[in-house]
């Protein structure tokens, strides 16, 4: 029985090292910076939860702390890749010349400044 | 295997140490010297830990049981490193209040505009 | 093993220093030395010293460079 | 003299005294005495399991309590800095618009992190961990709280009532331990050592964690919010 578990956690890992591979790969192939931080999030995002789904089956001790890391991934990794991808359009990183929808320019007019009081 | 990792750790914490000293002296702007001067603390504490660290050691925690399992690495230098690390953020903090202080004086950040104690 | 991962993540740290220290543009120099700081924390963990690392991660890479990225902000607003 | 030429001569003395102890180093294949004496008798005397946690906290808790001393003295003197008075503040500023993805996530994410931040404060004597770490991720939580709302406006006086209190408990702690028992200025022996590996156990260690964490989470929030506020002034 824990040789199957070990068995079945190796090939998750192993999975994940692919899905970690792939991500290095389609940062060298994608040809401007949006799609390359699109390939890097997903990947990797999906490639560190195989990894860790892997080490749980081997090491069932470890299961609730790698639950906590599971949420932490699933939040922090989407939002931070978010925030710099937007970061990125407002300082004006080129897009490459095949892209031709641009949707964040039409939704967004002057709205993205706001004013906010200072004094309390 | 793996018998020259202390080694290699701490001739990375040297290099980072002399390009962290270099930063703090050769340059002008006083943003470009409090990046050296973090390199530098970087570079010292990677020393600090490397030389407390033994061949095969693992960290010094014990299990649930208080029973050492195995060799162990100093946990001196590390205690040390330790409170280094946050009193190099109060620091550099420090020294970042002083150059918004002085950017609002003279609305430069060349060190040498700022000529007034040299005689 | 380990060795050879210390030694990448060494050129790593070298390269990420001399880049903030020479480089022209302040965002940037700013965000190499927050990369320095995160690859030193990974070396704290390959000598064993968890509680270390913990500390560096958090201060070496988030808290230092917010720090700096404020202070920049407010050089800018001042310039007008 | 020229100004390069001194700078290499200084940067090439600094490797001549650096190269040496690198020289002399043999990655170590065993401890230096102290260490010894410290991995040897560190559980029969402070009871905790993690060996750095009781160099920082007991044997080497004056030195702790110094530089504590040294943040409180460097956030002073920021907040003397950078302190902006009413008349200067002003009224209107133009920062860009949180998305609403950061501003839900920060609402989820910042509890987690100071509970995260907690959980590792107060089992530092069992785990990697303690106070200043524990502190650090506390501060970086409210770091994430000032990205999602630049405007938020940190309470002063609950900051500079939890951050004197713990300063004062600390030092109350040490003292104690003086008066009280014959083991010395912060000495661990003033509750019972109990069995390793408990949570309640490791005699005042976990009390001292506390306060120590409190402290230096509350002083970094301080720092950020000085530096935060001081983007309002004229």
């Amino acid at each position: 029985m824990g040789d199957l578990l070990e068995i079945i956690g190796g090939v998750f890992l192993v999975l994940g090292s692919i899905t970690m591979l792939l991500a290095a790969i389609g940062m060298y192939r994608m040809p401007d910076f949006y799609n390359r931080i699109q390939v890097a999030t997903k990947a990797s995002t999906l490639g560190l939860l195989q990894v860790a789904l892997g080490v749980g089956l081997i090491m069932p001790g470890w299961a609730p702390k790698l639950v906590v890391l599971f949420v932490f991934i699933l939040f922090t990794n989407p939002i931070s890749s978010h925030l710099v991808a937007r970061a990125a359009y407002f300082t004006k990183v080129p897009m490459s010349k095949d892209t031709k929808i641009d949707k964040l320019k039409e939704s967004i007019s002057k709205a993205h400044l706001k004013t906010v009081k200072t004094k309390a | 295997m793996d018998q020259y990792l202390g080694q290699v750790v701490m001739a990375i914490g040297f290099i980072l140490a002399i390009l962290g000293l270099y930063g703090l002296l050769s340059q002008k702007n006083m943003i470009k010297m409090i990046l050296g001067f973090s390199i530098f603390t970087t570079g010292v504490n990677i020393i600090m830990v490397a030389i407390g660290y033994v061949k095969g050691g693992t960290a010094p925690i014990l299990d649930a049981e208080g029973n050492a399992v195995a060799k162990f690495v100093d946990p001196v230098p590390q205690a040390l490193v330790l409170t280094s690390i946050v009193i190099g953020l109060g620091v550099t903090a420090m020294m970042l209040a002083y150059v918004m202080k002085l950017y609002q004086d003279k609305k430069s950040l060349n060190i040498n505009d700022y000529k007034d104690l040299k005689w | 093993m380990l060795t050879v991962l210390a030694a990448i993540l060494g050129i790593a740290a070298v390269v990420g220093a001399y880049y903030a220290i020479h480089n022209e543009k302040l965002t940037a120099a700013i965000i190499a030395s927050g990369i320095v700081g995160m690859v030193s924390s990974i070396l704290f963990l390959l000598l064993a010293a968890p509680d270390v690392a913990m500390t560096e991660a958090s201060i070496g890479s988030a808290l230092t460079t917010a720090i700096f990225f404020f202070t920049l902000n407010k050089i800018r607003q001042t310039n007008g | 003299m020229d100004k390069k030429f001194m700078v290499a001569l200084l940067v090439a003395a600094m490797a001549v005294i650096l190269f040496p102890l690198f020289q002399s180093f043999e990655g170590g294949t065993q401890l230096s005495e102290l260490g010894q004496y410290y991995t040897q008798n560190g559980v029969s005397d402070t009871g905790a399991t993690n060996l750095v946690a009781s160099v920082v906290v007991t044997y080497r808790g004056l030195d702790t309590l110094g530089e504590v001393t040294i943040l409180f003295l460097a956030a002073s003197i920021i907040s003397f800095f950078l302190s902006v008075s009413k008349d200067d503040r002003i009224e209107n500023r133009t920062v860009m618009s949180v998305t609403e993805i950061l501003s839900t996530a920060s609402q989820t994410l910042v509890p987690i992190i100071v509970l995260v931040g907690a959980y590792i404060l107060v089992n530092g004597h069992l785990t990697p961990g303690g106070g200043f770490q524990g502190g650090a991720i506390i501060a970086s939580g409210t770091l994430l709280m000032f990205l999602a709302n630049p405007n938020h406006k940190l309470n002063h006086t609950i900051i500079h009532v939890i951050e004197s209190t713990s300063g004062i408990a600390f030092v109350a702690i040490g003292v104690i331990g003086v008066l009280m028992m014959d083991g010395g200025f912060l000495s661990n022996k003033l509750f019972d050592l109990g069995t390793p590996g408990e949570v309640i156990s490791a005699g005042a260690m976990p009390l001292i964690n506390i306060f120590l964490g409190l402290k230096v989470g509350t002083e970094l929030s301080n720092v950020l919010g000085i530096f935060v506020e001081s983007q309002n002034e004229k």
